[in-house]
């Protein structure tokens, strides 16, 4: 496995007696250093370039004087492998990549103090296992969504209640079903599992010992037969809805949203058993080159308007309690089930699976990420 | 001036060591030595939490890509599609060259061949989109023909349009300095059109068509974004590389892979050098 | 002319027009079976455009092509037997020597065995045994010359097309190759028409010679009528050395009007009688020398003779001399300059 | 050659059919620019000029053609120095490995981009970032230039072969020196040929993704990047379209200026 | 040989290797100042790399250049008082005619005006007033040669290196252009060094002449003495055209052993005197007529006869003649065939 051999100076103990490097917060905030490198998700750093109207970058730089250069990634492993770099200062970080960074010394702890919106963020998504270790907070939550079920009404009758649609090998719309292109996505397999097959004993889909991870690599393998492609962007997600090349498969609320408002007959539910999502974190890089801009950068971006901006156009909850006032779209935060703190308990946020379970079985090794990646692999064939 | 001339006249090994030394310092020192430490880095191992990489000699990753089937599933298939990719563009490119070498009159020869370089300009991306538009359920090419939707041949004919041109283009060349009268003395020797083609011009052009084949063959080989737009749920060997660095931020892993089609293509210079390809890129 | 029954060649009316330029302007011709003839000219004067409508690379633009008394016009190059030697040779680089020479029987199905055995024959005749495994380009000029010629012959054709197939090779070379080439046409006994603008390798070597001129011919006949009788100034300047004479200088001379030619090498230098004049130039050419004299008549004349046994020169420069010429060999040229001429 | 008429038709054929493979998908675009649709439903139900004036208000696109053409006349001034120079020694001068030069100048181009990008990525990390020099346009343009050398050292190779080196004796012959030979007559000589594999260096460079994605610094966005951006989020896909249609009107104009200062053979090059 | 004080060119020990192949294996030469000096030999005998070390555009492998008595044998090109006219003229396709005629006083940083009038000078001497303004490719090959000719003479240089600057010409313009060459020779004056494997255009344009032979000399001197006292087999055979006899037919014919050579115009053909042989073959060339004969003594003899103004043929094929020649145009060539000449 992957213990900590990394001796020397620690601070805490991780899961399973990883040591996270022993990194200084911020002490107290500077002056901007004139720019802020910044990887994120589509659309969550939005300068007007692509739209006049959806702007929450330009005000920010006027204002702070940091010039904000932005870099997408598609993936969370993107984000981790660029955050490596060194060259970026802050991060959108989903939870399969936040614990990562962590471990890996790549983001520092945040001085939340010197977040002056920190306050107004949902109590649910402060302190979480994604983003903090041993209550040592290491960013700013911006935001969450689950990974929904989307189908569509035209083709799939009756409509799907749980996610056996999706794994049904007498699907009738093999060949048409979609998943998600990311060994993250082997969690969704597990989290039915969890559900369909009490016998596997699963307790947290993203903590599988050898037999548990054998089930749902199978169950996904078996998957592969009726999948007619693998999503990761969502133009394509949306593209392949329209033209019935996907009728039936996982989807964001955002691509649901896009593809009715394009007029196909699509619909997406909370299946039964519960979902998997997302809850992103802005976290600060512990080599970061512009770290007063990050902060200002991090605060910016959970302020309530920006906050309600970047939740809008992309299409989630918001992390600020706040921010629901600021939406153009007064039912923006019912839709995306912002404050409803039930809807999200059935949601598994993504984290990355270490070798010592994060369910807290000490009897067991449990795959780690990297299986996980080689297994993707083989899953798709 | 003209001493250092009248210097370098007398020294030409001089003239040569100051051609050379700044390509060579760019491509051997710079580029093959990226390459090696690479190469070398296949056989490290990473961390797989921190992604730390683990200086360590380890034949891990090989054992891994060797015994798990589907590394070598997914290297015959992607040297299948590139081997497909490449005979289709010599299909298609070969009687199109030919055409615009031998037949077009000398004016429109001019237009044909701007005709075939202005798609180099639209973007890479945007054609492979406007792919998976024709291809779409219900789209241009399932009401016209059937089919083929996304997946593995789509990814052959995308890739294949891709890079059409690039074979056009030396087939093209290679032709147009095939001498007229080769092809009269095959005439005046009794051959017809067809056997004129099979007996003088195809043995003829087949360093340009290997010229050609190194960029359909390569570009096909490594490619991992038009699989991702029209390939369906297909993977290729750019994929792998892509997924273990692009994503999974395990170099090591992705440097083992990347021997793969590095060593394919290796091999396969080597083969056409002899041709003379190498020439007539 | 000669009279033929059913020549191996009839063009009748022949023209090609490329664009503006009437390439081939109206050609009328008979060639014989078995004939060397030769196709001389300028230039640009058309030569190789009928020896390609004779192949059958080039279509008329009017006329026709008959091979043997049937209508050719219209058949494609692999529909008539007759067989090119290229000027560049166009051997094909990709194949060896041997299979060059067999490639127009292979194209025509002849076993094996027989292919094999006929160009090996082809060869031989070419004095090339032992050369059919290497490739044209480890040949030399004359070599690959000799490839082309083993590459028609080895089909039998009817009639062999050679166009200027001496061109590229050098004049020691050249001469060798005039000598085989005519050998082998006459073991052959194949109809050769032979393209040139080399007009003494044109005289030495054929039966007949149609001169060239702006795509129409100006004269056919044998060597020595052409030479020695030419029909027109063009025909007198372009084949051999001429002295022509005009104007008041053929008033003085020949106490006519007119256009008169008198080769150099019928012109004698003596001391007292003929035409006065004074040496301009003496030129040493070996095997002869030439007098370039300026006639009083106001015109200048060259001389030229042999430097035979009787050694030494005629004259020296600057010396006063007299010309005579035999009233035969003064050769009054038409006043219409071009005309078509039919064979 | 002497082709029989139903052959010359079949040829004009293909040609026809290979011209419209090649330009329906790039018709496509140009109509999907127009289409209200945001995800080019097909066929499309109405059409916009919205995604145009969009792309006009559109300062990333604009910045990032901007970045692409610089790093793409960077890699190419590059190209043009190395792949010259090799060429010239290759075709002047007899030396050991002679042989070999011509697999190393295509290596970059024949090895998958992600090999090449990753290779540099690396190696560029542990060097450059010792040294402080980040990620940015120089080292898109390194990474570029590598896989640019080819096109350039072939067009000029064969050039060279073709042009011997009868004219530069000759001008050393007239009294010139080194650079004035250079100057005066190789130089307008190879011009053409510098043309021909510039254009396709810039070509090659303008559109490369793969390369780019792995040299490519924060704060630095090439067209393709941004396309790729673009694509793959709402509402902006169309805007892509846009773009890209006008790119291939705008490349008429280089393809055709380079063919009428060089001659047909130019535009055709050397890949 | 002639007596050279201060040699326009001096070569000493001159020799060049390519790799394995000796191009030049050792030449002595000395050209005086003025002269007009032909290099003769077959393809590949070494003419050209010797031009080349003279001109500097390579370097000898051993030996010397010198060129007024100055050693140049390491200077570059351009630091060198020669200037060539090459075989494919080596004109500058995108400078026009005049350009290329001022080329070498513009690098030479000639000041405009005078540069445009000494290049218009030039061209005006060799007789290209008013083309200017045109592209080489817009000229004729005979027009290009003189281009070709004026770029170097513009220069003024002390001597010019012409490689086979006729080559590419057809025959009756190369014929032309050697005249004009010469008259320009003279009025210039300056040393010209003529590089040509046509032994015709040799000895009628030179003072001098060199024959190559396998990268040596084989032999110098006037066109007289190379023609007429060949001093091998080699020379005898590539100057002019040769009959040499050997062993048995040398005893037969000339009572003595050794290699002996007639010119075939210095034999006469007789009915009853002489050596006796057969007709084989009788070949007309417009002024002179070939015959062929086979002889008792069993060697074959080429005769030339001129076609003289009495006209008729000699003999025919078949017919029994006799041959005869004078015994001091008998050359009995040396045993050594191949020696190094000297200077
Ligand atoms: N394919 C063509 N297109 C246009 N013009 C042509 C073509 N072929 C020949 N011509 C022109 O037709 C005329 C006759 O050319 P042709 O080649 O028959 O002359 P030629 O007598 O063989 O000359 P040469 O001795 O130079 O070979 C020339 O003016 C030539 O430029
Ligand atoms: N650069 C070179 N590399 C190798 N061999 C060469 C080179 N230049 C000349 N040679 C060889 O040197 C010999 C003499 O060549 P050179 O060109 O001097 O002959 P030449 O007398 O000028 O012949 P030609 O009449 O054909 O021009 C030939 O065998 C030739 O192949
Ligand atoms: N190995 C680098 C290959 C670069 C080729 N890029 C092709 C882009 C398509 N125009
Ligand atoms: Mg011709
Ligand atoms: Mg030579």
């Amino acid at each position: 496995g992957c213990g900590g051999d990394g001796g020397g100076d620690s601070a805490g103990g991780g899961p399973g007696g990883l040591t996270v490097p022993k990194i200084d917060k911020l002490a107290a905030l500077g002056a901007g250093e004139g720019e802020v490198n910044v990887v994120s998700w589509a659309g969550y750093v939005e300068d007007g370039s692509t739209d006049k109207s959806v702007d929450w970058v330009t005000g920010f730089e006027k204002e702070t004087g940091c010039q904000v250069n932005n870099k997408i990634a598609g993936t969370s492993d993107e984000m981790v492998a660029l955050m490596k770099t060194g060259e970026y200062d802050v991060v959108s970080a989903s939870g399969d990549a936040s614990l990562r960074l962590i471990y890996g010394g790549d983001v520092a702890p945040v001085n939340t103090d010197l977040l002056s919106n920190y306050k107004d963020v949902f109590e649910g998504l402060k302190n979480k296992a994604w983003n903090s270790v041993d209550g040592v907070p290491y960013g700013a939550p911006h935001g969450r969504g689950a990974n929904l079920l989307m189908y569509r009404t035209d083709t799939v009758t009756p409509a799907p209640t749980s996610w056996s649609a999706v794994f049904d090998p007498a699907s009738p719309h093999k060949g048409k079903i979609t998943a998600y292109d990311s060994p993250i996505y082997i969690a969704d397999a597990a989290l039915y599992l969890m559900k369909t097959k009490p016998e596997l004993n699963i307790k947290n889909p993203y903590a599988l010992d050898d037999t548990q991870f054998q089930a749902a690599v199978d169950l996904l393998k078996q998957q592969n037969e009726l999948i007619g492609e693998y999503w990761s962007d969502y133009t394509k997600e949306v593209q392949a809805f329209k033209a019935g090349n996907s009728v039936l498969g996982t989807t964001w609320q955002v691509i649901t949203n896009l593809t009715k408002a394009d007029g196909a007959p699509v619909e997406a539910i909370l299946p039964t058993e519960g979902a998997t999502g997302w809850s992103d974190t802005w976290m600060v890089s512990a080599k970061a080159k512009h770290p007063n801009c990050a902060y200002l950068w991090m605060n910016h971006i959970i302020s309530p308007k920006a906050n309600a901006g970047v939740a809008e156009w992309f299409g989630e909850a918001p992390s600020n309690k706040l921010s629901c006032a600021e939406t153009k779209d007064p039912n923006h935060c019912a839709t995306f089930h912002a404050e409803d703190e039930a809807y999200f308990e059935q949601v598994w946020y993504w984290t990355t699976p270490l070798a010592q379970c994060i369910d807290g079985r000490k009897d067991v090794t449990c795959k780690d990420y990297s299986a996980w990646t080689q297994a993707w692999t083989t899953i798709k064939g | 001036m003209a001493r250092l001339g009248s210097y370098l006249h007398r020294h030409p090994r001089l003239r040569l060591a100051g051609l050379l030394s700044a390509p060579l310092l760019w491509l051997v020192v710079a580029y093959l030595g990226a390459l090696a430490v690479l190469l070398v880095s296949a056989f490290w191992t990473v961390n797989g939490f921190t992604g730390e990489v683990v200086r360590q000699f380890s034949l891990g990753n090989f054992r891994t890509i060797l015994t798990e089937e589907v590394y070598r599933n997914v290297a015959l298939r992607s040297l299948g599609v590139a081997a497909a990719v490449t005979v289709i563009c010599v299909v298609v490119a070969v009687p199109m060259a030919f055409f615009m070498a031998k037949v077009a009159a000398a004016r429109s020869r001019h237009w044909l061949v701007i005709a075939i370089l202005t798609p180099l300009w639209a973007s890479y991306l945007v054609k492979a989109y406007a792919w998976r538009i024709l291809l779409a359920n219900n789209g241009p090419m399932d009401t016209l023909f059937g089919g083929p939707g996304y997946g593995l041949p789509a990814t052959i004919l995308v890739l294949a349009y891709m890079w059409l041109p690039y074979m056009i283009l030396p087939v093209y060349a290679g032709l147009e300095r095939l001498p007229d009268s080769l092809l009269e003395a095959s005439a005046d020797l009794g051959a017809r059109a067809g056997r004129t083609f099979r007996s003088v011009i195809l043995p003829i052009l087949i360093p340009s068509v290997f010229a050609g084949s190194i960029f359909t063959f390569s570009l096909s080989l490594g490619d991992y974004i038009t699989v991702q737009i029209v390939g369906g749920k297909t993977q290729l060997i750019g994929n792998l590389v892509y997924a273990n660095i692009g994503a999974a931020n395990n170099l090591p892993f992705a440097a083992a892979i990347a021997t793969v089609p590095v060593l394919i293509m290796v091999i396969y210079l080597l083969a056409v050098r002899r041709s003379g390809a190498l020439e007539e890129l | 002319m000669t009279d033929i029954s059913t020549p191996a060649i009839r063009l009748t009316g022949l023209r090609k027009s490329f664009g503006a330029v009437d390439a081939v302007a109206g050609v009328d011709l008979a060639i014989a079976d078995g004939e060397f003839f030769s196709m001389l000219g300028p230039s640009g004067s058309g030569k190789t455009t009928v020896l390609r409508m004779i192949a059958g690379f080039e279509l008329p633009t009017a006329g026709t092509v008959e091979l043997a008394g049937r209508d050719v016009t219209r058949l494609a190059p692999f529909e008539r037997d007759v067989n090119t030697v290229f000027q560049d040779y166009a051997l094909f680089p990709h194949m060896t020597v041997l299979e060059n020479v067999e490639y127009g029987l292979k194209v025509r199905r002849v076993a094996k065995r027989e292919r094999r055995e006929r160009a090996e024959q082809a060869l031989a005749s070419v004095r090339l045994e032992g050369f059919g495994g290497r490739r044209p380009a480890a040949m030399s000029g004359g070599q690959r010359q000799r490839v082309a010629l083993a590459r028609a012959l080895v089909n039998r054709p009817r009639v062999l097309l050679l166009d200027e197939p001496l061109g590229a090779l050098d004049l020691k070379l050249r001469e060798q190759m005039q000598v085989e080439l005519k050998v082998i046409q006459r073991e052959v006994g194949i109809t050769f028409v032979f393209v040139t603008h080399d007009q003494d390798e044109a005289l030495t070597m054929s039966d007949r010679v149609a001169v060239f001129d702006a795509g129409r011919i100006a004269q056919v006949g044998t060597s020595e009528e052409v030479y020695e009788r030419p029909r027109s100034s063009f025909v007198a300047g372009f084949v051999g050395t001429s002295n022509v004479f005009t104007g008041d200088v053929s008033r003085t001379l020949f106490a006519r009007d007119g256009v008169f030619s008198v080769r150099p090498e019928k012109i004698e230098i003596s001391a007292d009688t003929g035409a006065p004049g004074t040496v301009a130039e003496v030129v040493y050419a070996g095997a002869v020398t030439r007098y370039v004299v300026d006639l009083d008549a106001g015109s200048r004349a060259v001389v030229v003779a042999q430097n035979r046994h009787d050694g030494a020169p005629l004259a020296a420069r600057g010396q006063r001399v007299h010309l005579t010429w035999h009233d035969e060999h003064i050769v009054e040229i038409p006043p219409v300059a071009k005309e078509t001429a039919h064979a | 050659m002497t082709l029989s008429a139903p052959a010359r038709w079949a040829l004009r054929a293909v040609m026809a059919l290979g011209l419209t493979f090649i330009y329906v998908p790039l018709l496509l675009v140009l109509i999907n620019s127009f289409n209200g649709d945001r995800t080019f439903a097909w066929p499309p139900h109405d059409l916009t000029t919205r995604w145009w004036s969009a792309a006009w208000a559109n300062d990333g696109a604009r910045q990032a053609l901007l970045t692409s053409v610089q790093a793409g006349l960077g890699a190419t001034a590059i190209a043009l120095v190395l792949g010259t120079m090799i060429a010239f020694a290759v075709q002047r001068f007899r030396f050991f490995g002679r042989d070999t030069i011509s697999l190393l100048v295509v290596l970059p181009i024949a090895l998958p981009g992600i090999v090449t990008g990753i290779a540099l990525d690396s190696a560029w990390r542990s060097v450059m970032g010792d040294l402080g020099i980040s990620k940015g346009m120089f080292s898109i343009i390194v990474g570029h230039a590598t896989f640019c050398v080819v096109t350039v050292y072939n067009n000029v190779l064969a050039r060279l072969r073709r042009t011997g080196t009868n004219l530069e004796e000759a001008s050393a012959d007239l009294g010139a020196s080194g650079f004035q030979t250079f100057r005066y007559v190789t130089f307008p000589l190879i011009r053409s040929a510098l043309l021909a594999g510039g254009l396709l260096a810039f070509a090659l460079s303008f559109d490369e993704i793969i390369v780019t994605t792995f040299t490519a610094g924060p704060g630095v966005t090439t067209l393709p990047i941004w396309i790729f951006n673009n694509l793959f989020r709402p509402n902006q896909a169309p805007v892509v379209n846009v773009v890209a249609a006008v790119l291939i009107v705008l490349s008429v104009i280089p393809v055709w200026l380079a063919q009428r200062i060089a001659g047909p053979q130019a535009g055709a090059g050397r890949t």
